[in-house]
């Protein structure tokens, strides 16, 4: 089977070639070790940049909005959900992009590969099918790929793309026996005083630079709620509550809209667990209202709609 | 709510009054709190009532910085199903509600801060027990401490 | 300069004296990653590390500062500002690229036309000393800055390691003042100060990441309307990791905490990269998309900053580098530079 | 005056009974350029819908919705409100008659009384409150229930011991023992009659144990036991010792259907609202309640009715009995009632309950009879008003209309679509004085308030000693001084009374106010008339804030005036907070395309053109079909008699012939745009699809509906099998085949009832029955022998199943579950149909040979109206028939305004039925054509365009279709004439671009700071 790589860079030429996208979106190699970067090809000539490989995480759904130009993009499982959540919200015409899907094994989270290697710096990481060859200084390591996914990675059940115009190399089996919610639920088995202790130390390392939201493909408010003036809804500064609240609404605004890419999560230089919340939403939206977001083009938005039947036990 | 502003969160003071803010739809709930009045029943008076069109206007948002402004609990009440004056209002309220309080539980904020009710215009008496139970409920909790905003 | 000597086994009592004296930040590991934070006890700083993953700039420029209070009441308005009645600080194990990034902060803040109080108060009391770095990353690039890992620029003390103890030397009057206060610090052997000299050059050579960063400032000066800058901001996110990890970006917000009757006016952190950095009032906003946004970043650094200064904000500590989500390598944008 | 000068008709109506009829009446007449004078009898409206708890089949609160109709009325400057009265005598004739009024003594002057009911804490008398049907007490001195409007209090002389205490507690001077019976003359061009029914005498129960046993209630008396305001609030409990029941027992039929009481007519509300309160009695109970319903038939026949049955069967777990038990006695120690009854296979059960409620039936109502001599109308054999069958609200005096309960017993939306189509004939009477006695308010110019800074005046009210005597005022009016923006504060004995308006307005010149924010009562019965107030000094009236501290502090926290006088300066502080944002809201005004299009050209659309085209406005009617008539074409008579086929000549030749009304054949509905008021409709029509853009201010959607074309019983494969309609043309015919045959079979329930459509077709029962008495008439020795599952002959329609089974038809009943056989067989050479059905009596099989088999099928919605729907934004139920907005008091009209519905689109329904709903879809359209401007804005929504992103949540999450996505900019629209102000959108939309005026998120986050 030919390189996948190999297949982007075709079928991207050929794209542009015939002029049936103005644009490329994909990946190109990144200047760090495990580290690809998203790329714009306009030119056949520079589709000899695009990659494929365990690095190439960002969603680049996130890229799609407000252009013009008819657009081919580059795209994993979770990237069509976003582009699906994001046609939805007419944000995107679907006549406008061209996906080229891409069957996805996971991406490599580094920071997994970082603390394992406590502190030794990667110089060099080679991907050999299943693994990675990782140099240092002075050292020389496999690891098996699949043991330092993105956690969003190991819960996905959407390795395929959803939606695609065509689709690179053959489908890949998705994710058998994962519990998709064990973060969640083992989160859920805490005592309420642990769950909100985890909380607070997790929203005491924001710096409110706002990466999560800004890698966040459906994050696409011309104005933010906490950047609002009128009315200032809440404070600018690293204060917990503001902070707790920027996070709690910012995942509640994802609610039956986030599709778990986990891009949020990726770009957080602080490692901040964002996807705690966001996974926790998406669990109740399906098992409440019985919704999974960017799965077809036809649900209505779980919040924009209503069945009588729904739980209200909560309710006194 | 002034006299207890500069109280430190999290703490109990003595002779500590929760404070409680209550979202009321302005077809039933508020109508049923009319009533209790018109009714003479008597409940706590730690309750603030802010009149609202329909549940379906209260957002997350608003009952989070009820909690940020450190109140010690909210209530969000509105039209018993089918009864909405908008038709459909609190059923779009409900699904809302249905995840923010099932993220706040999640996120170990303490049950029985946060409580969401239908209350229809006939309830007068139900009102009345409402905040009666809501009040005993967040006496019993204390003093607001997540997510109430201090200064650094 | 003069050199002395510390054992390395007697650096964290030495810490610990220090304590009851200064407030002593330092760094120490959290949640996996490594901060400056103020320290209790000797043993909780780390001293092997590669750099903190924030800049230890928020120990004199904190990501939100109160200004002041104020109230209002039936008495009118009512305001209290700060005291400054901290302890004199010591900032350890800071590491020079950082330490030299205070010099381009006290420039900003502590210059010929503006004295900030708030900076200053804290920069006039804080005692840096600085620990080389034998082995840098791969993204360090301190050298094409006028850095290096053993650079002394900006700090009071620097302290190589050289493996059982750390040869101390005095950068400023200030830190001879220390060496000579405190009993710990031991005159040092030649051996020693060979064995420094060797981890110095071995560093040098360590440092792989060059960018002729010389030019970059002729370049930019004849680049604001380049097409350039059309396609470099695409892949950026405008988020603030950047800007706020990077240990020169000095940019603020005033904003007001009000609750109720009372109120803080804070002094925030802010980033060119918002597009609210430079949104008016009237709703027009002079760099309303990422191209100005980004060409600013750049342009501040390496053209504005060393038209000011004499020299650029940046001491090329790499964390712009390893931490953006997208990979956008300055490194990468200032070689572009330099090809235009 | 110019206009009525023109004409001798006089441009009022006067509507007797304050009931929800008389209610939907005065508001459709006022609405649409009338004066009303709304007569009621007791000392408020509201009638006996305020004394429900639930509605079916949705359960809603009564009150909730009936609440804010009352409001309207009590606040419509068109509707005047007389209490305590009735119709002496009348004079003239229709388009002017002269009515005497008699004002019985009140002893309280309304315009003083605020309502505050301090005398009635003082009263010394208790007397059996009526309004709980006795189950509670009230003092002397009362108001008739809380939400009563007018809300101002009443003495009851009879009981009154004229002690004076009520005279001395009241501060604003409104008990005038003095008062006495007044008469008072008004001219009026026309009359409605709403006035109720009755409920039948004690006497008449007395056979069940009522009276007898404490523990045997009425179903009104069991209603008020449910109800959260009742005496018990809504603790469900039995009179006898409050105890909890654990077995209640439903009588069906007390009152109805019943020979021996001569009141042989169906009730047609009670086996519904048996069903509703047996389910709201469950959800109540905190412990398992095992209630039986006794019925004989179950009519559920209404819209939604079948599935709330079958909801109570299956979910609530309810037993349904069918058989009238013979004998109910107490067991005397536990004071439970021993019910005797027969099951339907004979065996004889003793039952032990612990309540019995009877389901009591509805009468004509006590004055009847006084009140048709006086108007001088005749009342049927009953003693409910005579209407002709396709003439179902004119009485039989000219210009005398009637609706409800006294045309005959019916349910709240059939008595609204009714009170609807008395209005719309009253005003088709009367619309050349249309908007001739109307009252029209000048105000003087809004003072521009801009770039002023907030000067906000703060009056706080004492109402009386109400607020007063438990909240420090004066504390609490300093308090207010010393907030910011507050400019004035001052506190007044009632902020209500006339000369406090006075002194606001002047308060506001004087100190040059800007924002007002009245600290008084609830906002819910006040706000208007401060709106009011200040809207007269100039200032736009939604500078106004309200802080309730009466009912929602004073009169709650007595024990705590300390406690209740901080709450109350908080909520001061909050109400400022917010009043520094309020901002004036402008209204905009929208004009009206003054003609009307109506799709369908049945009975339903025709009629409905053809009151439109009355009452003055140009109308335009498409039928899909080449000819007018619908699927009334099919129709020879009706169980009553009419004549079918005349009628529809003479409607069609009146809708051809009127030359307002312009008819479309072979029109399809191609596109929609547009709203109320303004409509853009593009139709195809004719031979050649010619296409037409309508401009129209309003829509009514009368579709229709088609007969189910079985797959069930033969239909289809065998000739003698028929639907009873084509039966109904065969004997209308002539056919001799018909008239010689020796047996009928008739099926019940083809297509009905049935899980994949289970609604009732609600007309079935009585076109069965209607044809077997034809069939019956034409040959006498036929055995007809009708299939049913329950026959629903209701209202009248009982009188002809009565009569069909005298003549001889034979009714077998047949189980869902056991339906009958149908084969075909040879026998002796001849090829028989039989028909295999098994007795439930007999418990053994009854096999019939049937010369015609004829199926009681289906009627089901037209296949346009999914189109339809989805055109006009208009939503379906399950079934596929038009679903209005509120099933009780919204029949015909929808949540996006200006489109309406009738006839079979809505529901299946008899003919008489359907001419109700079109005139009563007329009348609503009415109170939209007969203005010329719409008046849009107040508090709505409004869209922040440089952050909307044009998503589109807010357009799925809005109920009245107020908001599109413009497509250039790509950004949300409101559409102020249709935005309602719930504020959904406003909590939906993720960018925050969505806010609303008067609750803004600025000026919640404002009160929440301030709490």
């Amino acid at each position: 089977m030919p390189d996948t790589s190999v297949m982007i860079r075709d079928t991207a030429k050929k794209l542009l070639v015939e002029k049936r996208v103005d644009l490329i979106i994909g990946f190109e190699r990144g200047t760090l070790p495990l580290r690809s970067t998203p790329c714009f090809v306009r030119r056949s000539v520079e589709a000899e940049k695009l990659i494929w490989n365990a690095s190439c995480e960002n969603n680049l759904a996130r890229y799609l909005r407000k252009r013009k130009e008819k657009v081919g993009i580059v795209a994993k499982g979770c990237d069509t959900r976003s582009i699906i959540s994001l046609i939805k919200e007419k944000q995107v015409a679907r006549e406008q992009v061209f996906i080229i899907g891409v069957p996805c094994h996971g991406m490599i989270d580094r920071r997994k590969i970082e603390a394992k290697l406590d502190g030794r710096e990667i110089l060099e990481a080679d991907e050999v099918s299943e693994k990675v060859i990782l140099k240092g200084h002075d050292f020389t390591e496999i690891v098996a790929k699949e043991e330092f996914l993105h956690n969003s990675c190991n819960t996905c059940n959407y390795r395929n793309p959803v939606i695609y115009d065509v689709l690179i190399g053959d489908k890949v089996e998705e994710n058998r026996g994962i519990d998709e919610y064990g973060e969640v639920k083992e989160f859920e088995a805490q005592s309420a005083d642990r769950r909100w202790q985890s909380f607070t130390n997790e929203v005491s390392k924001c710096i409110r630079c706002y990466a999560c939201r800004n890698a966040c493909p459906l994050c696409y408010c011309q104005e933010c709620f906490v950047d609002s003036s009128q009315p200032r809804w809440i404070g600018k500064t690293t204060n917990l509550s503001d902070t707790s609240i920027f996070h709690i609404v910012r995942a509640f605004h994802t609610a039956g809209r986030c599709v778990d890419c986990g891009a949020c999560d990726r770009a957080c230089p602080m490692g901040i667990d964002i996807r705690k919340l966001t996974k926790k939403i998406e669990k109740d939206v399906k098992e409440l209202f019985h919704y999974q977001a960017g799965v077809n083009l036809e649900d209505v938005p779980p919040l924009a709609t209503f069945n009588l039947g729904d739980p209200q036990e909560f309710i006194k | 709510m002034g006299i207890n502003k500069m109280q430190q969160p999290g703490q109990k003071v003595d002779g500590w009054k929760p404070r409680i803010i209550a979202f009321l739809c302005n077809w039933c709930s508020y109508a049923g709190a009319d009533l209790a009045g018109v009714s003479r029943l008597q409940y706590p008076p730690n309750t603030r009532i802010i009149r609202v069109p329909c549940s379906s206007r209260i957002s997350p948002l608003l009952i989070l910085k009820s909690l940020q402004h450190g109140v010690d609990g909210v209530l969000v009440s509105g039209c018993r199903p089918g009864d909405c004056h908008y038709i459909s209002g609190n059923y779009v309220a409900r699904r809302k509600f249905a995840i923010l309080n099932n993220l706040l539980e999640y996120l170990g904020i303490e049950k029985g801060r946060v409580h969401f009710a239908w209350v229809s215009a006939a309830e007068g008496k139900r009102f009345a027990e409402l905040i009666k139970e809501i009040t005993e409920e967040v006496r019993a909790l204390g003093p607001a401490k997540e997510l109430v905003k201090k200064q650094d | 300069m003069k050199e002395m000597k510390i054992a390395k086994n007697e650096l964290v009592s030495f810490l610990d004296s220090l304590i009851s004296e200064y407030k002593v930040f330092a760094p120490v590991k959290r949640d996996g990653f490594v901060v400056f934070q103020e320290i209790y006890s000797g043993s909780e700083a780390l001293l092997v590390y590669a750099n903190s993953k924030k800049p230890p700039k928020e120990i004199l420029f904190p990501q939100s500062e109160v200004l002041f209070t104020y109230r209002l009441g039936g008495e009118g308005l009512g305001i209290e500002e700060p005291t400054f009645k901290d302890k004199q600080m010591v900032i350890f194990g800071i590491r020079p690229c950082d330490a030299k990034s205070l010099v381009i902060l006290d420039d900003i803040f502590n210059s010929q036309v503006y004295k900030d109080v708030y900076y200053i108060a804290k920069r006039e009391k804080t005692l840096v000393i600085a620990i080389g770095c034998n082995r840098p990353s791969s993204t360090c690039f301190c050298t094409s800055l006028g850095g290096g890992p053993f650079s002394p620029d900006g700090s009071d003390l620097l302290l190589v390691d050289i493996d059982h103890e750390y040869v101390v030397q005095a950068v400023t009057e200030k830190g001879k003042q220390f060496l000579k206060k405190h009993s710990e610090f031991k005159k040092v052997e030649e051996h020693s100060l060979s064995l420094m000299r060797s981890v110095i050059e071995t560093a040098g050579v360590l440092i792989k990441s060059k960018v002729e960063t010389g030019e970059i400032k002729k370049k930019l000066d004849v680049m604001f309307d380049d097409p350039f800058w059309d396609w470099l901001h695409e892949k950026c996110l405008d988020c603030a990791v950047c800007t706020y990890l990077c240990p020169t970006c000095h940019c603020f917000d005033i904003t007001d905490e009000a609750l109720d009757q009372r109120g803080e006016r804070v002094r925030i952190w802010d980033s060119c990269a918002f597009p609210m950095f430079t949104l008016e009032a009237s709703g027009v906003n002079p760099r309303p998309t990422s191209k100005e946004r980004t060409r600013q970043r750049i342009m501040h650094k390496f053209k504005y900053f060393v038209d000011n200064h004499d020299m650029a904000a940046c001491v090329g500590c790499g964390r712009c580098i390893k931490e953006c989500p997208v990979n956008l390598d300055i490194r990468t944008v200032l070689n572009s530079i330099l090809n235009r | 005056m110019d206009k009525a000068s023109l004409s001798d008709k006089t441009g009022a109506v006067l509507v007797i009974g304050g009931g929800i009829g008389g209610i939907q009446a005065a508001l459709d007449l006022a609405e649409s350029g009338y004066y009303v004078y709304l007569i009621e009898k007791s000392p408020a409206i509201g009638g006996m819908m305020a004394q429900l708890d639930k509605t079916f089949p949705t359960n809603d609160c009564s009150m909730c919705i009936l609440s804010p109709k009352l409001v309207a009325c009590g606040r419509h400057l068109n509707i005047s409100i007389i209490t305590n009265a009735e119709v002496r005598y009348i004079k003239g004739e229709a388009g002017n008659f002269q009515v005497t009024l008699v004002k019985k003594a009140r002893y309280i002057d309304i315009d003083e009384c605020t309502g505050c009911g301090e005398c009635a804490k003082h009263c010394p008398v208790r007397a059996a409150n009526s309004f709980d049907e006795g189950l509670s007490n009230r003092a002397a001195i009362y108001v008739k229930y809380p939400q009563a409007v007018p809300r101002a209090y009443a003495i009851d002389r009879d009981k009154c011991i004229g002690c004076g205490l009520c005279e001395k507690v009241c501060l604003a001077k409104a008990v005038v023992y003095s008062d006495r019976e007044e008469l008072q003359s008004i001219n009026v061009g026309a009359i409605i009659l709403s006035p109720g029914y009755g409920l039948p005498d004690a006497g008449l129960m007395y056979n069940y144990g009522y009276g007898k046993y404490p523990n045997v209630i009425t179903s009104i008396e069991f209603e008020r036991i449910l109800s959260a305001s009742g005496p018990y609030q809504g603790e469900l409990s039995r009179p006898s010792n409050r105890d909890i029941p654990e077995k209640i027992a439903f009588i069906q039929c007390v009152g109805s259907r019943d020979s021996m009481h001569g009141k042989t007519y169906c009730s047609s509300v009670c086996c519904i609202y048996a069903i509703k309160e047996a389910t709201v009695a469950k959800e109540h109970s905190p412990i398992p309640l095992d209630i039986a319903i006794f019925f004989m038939d179950m009519r559920t026949f209404g819209k939604g009715f079948e599935a709330y049955y079958d909801r109570a069967m299956n979910e609530y777990g309810v037993r349904f009995i069918r058989c009238r038990p013979s004998m109910i006695e107490e067991v005397p120690e536990t004071k439970n009632l021993r019910i005797k009854y027969e099951t339907e296979d004979g065996k004889l059960i003793k039952e032990e309950f612990d309540l019995v409620v009877l389901s009591i039936g509805l009468e004509p109502p006590k004055e009847a009879e006084e009140l048709a001599n006086r108007l001088g109308i005749e009342l049927d054999k009953y003693g409910f008003c005579q209407t002709g069958n396709l003439l179902p609200v004119e009485s039989s005096k000219p210009g005398i209309f009637v609706c409800g309960a006294f045309q005959g017993p019916k349910d709240i939306p059939e008595t609204v679509m009714q009170a609807s189509a008395a209005a719309a004939s009253a005003s088709a009477s009367l619309s050349p004085v249309r908007n001739s006695l109307v009252k029209r308010k000048e105000y003087p110019p809004e003072r521009d308030i801009r770039g002023e800074p907030p000067r906000i005046g703060v009056f706080v009210c004492h109402c009386g000693i109400n607020i007063s005597g438990v909240v420090n005022v004066p504390e609490v009016r300093e308090y207010a001084v010393t907030l910011p923006n507050v400019a004035y504060a001052e506190d007044n004995l009632y902020a209500c009374s006339q000369d406090t308006q006075e002194r606001i307005k002047e308060t506001i010149r004087e100190h040059n106010l800007n924002r007002v924010v009245v600290v008084s009562c609830t906002p819910r019965t006040h706000e208007p008339l401060f709106q009011e107030t200040i809207r007269e000094a100039g200032l736009n009236r939604y500078l106004l804030e309200m802080a309730n501290i009466r009912d929602q502090c004073s009169w709650v926290h007595k024990e705590y005036p300390e406690e209740a006088t901080e709450k109350a300066k908080e909520l001061v502080k909050m109400a400022v907070a917010k009043a520094k944002l309020i901002q004036p809201v402008a209204q905009t005004s929208l004009e009206v395309i003054h003609s009307g299009l109506v799709i369908g050209g049945g009975i339903a659309g025709m009629v409905a053109a053809l009151n439109l085209a009355q009452q003055g406005f140009e109308v335009y009617l498409t039928e899909k079909r080449e000819q007018l008539g619908g699927i009334a074409r099919r129709i020879r008579h009706t169980l009553e008699g009419d004549d079918i086929q005349a009628y529809l000549q003479n409607l069609i030749t009146r809708v051809s012939e009127n030359p307002l009304i312009q008819v479309y054949t072979n029109a399809d509905i191609i596109e929609a745009s547009g709203y109320v008021g303004n409509f853009t409709t593009r139709i195809e029509a004719g031979a050649n699809r010619d296409t037409h853009e309508l401009k129209h201010g309003v829509v009514i959607i009368a579709t229709g509906g088609e007969e189910y074309k079985p797959s069930e019983y033969l239909y289809g494969k065998d000739p003698r099998v028929l639907t009873l309609l084509e039966l109904e043309d065969e004997v209308a015919k002539g056919n001799g085949r018909i008239a010689d045959c020796d047996n009928v079979v008739i099926i019940q329930c083809v297509g009905s009832r049935e899980s994949n459509r289970p609604y009732c077709s609600r007309v079935c029962c009585s076109e069965s029955i209607k044809c077997a008495l034809k069939l019956k008439e034409a040959n006498a020795e036929m055995n007809i022998y009708v299939l049913y599952r329950d026959i629903r002959t209701y209202g009248f329609k009982e009188d002809y199943y009565q009569e069909a089974r005298e003549r001889g038809v034979l009714f077998v009943r047949y189980e869902a579950d056991d339906k009958p056989r149908v084969e075909t067989i040879t026998e002796d050479n001849q090829n028989l149909l039989r028909v295999t059905v098994k007795d439930p009596i007999l418990g053994e099989d009854l096999v019939i040979d049937t010369d015609i088999l004829a199926l009681g099928v289906a009627t089901i919605p037209a296949a346009d109206n999914k189109k339809l729907s989805q055109l006009f934004k208009v939503p379906l139920n399950e079934d596929g028939f038009l679903l209005e907005a509120h099933m009780k008091l919204r029949p015909v009209e929808f949540a996006t305004e200006g489109v309406f519905m009738c006839g079979l689109a809505h529901n299946p329904k008899f003919i008489e039925e359907t001419i109700a709903q079109a005139k009563a879809a007329a009348s609503r359209a009415c109170t939209i054509l007969s203005k010329d401007v719409i008046e849009a804005g107040g508090l709505v929504s409004l869209v922040d365009e440089n952050k909307c992103n044009g998503c589109g949540v807010c357009t799925l999450i809005c109920p009245f279709q107020a908001i599109d996505i413009d497509t250039e900019k790509k950004v949300a629209m409101v559409n102020e004439v249709l935005c309602k102000g719930c504020g959904a959108c406003v909590s939906s939309c993720i960018c925050g671009a969505m806010n609303m005026k008067g609750f803004s998120n600025a000026q919640i986050l404002a009160i929440i700071n301030a709490s």
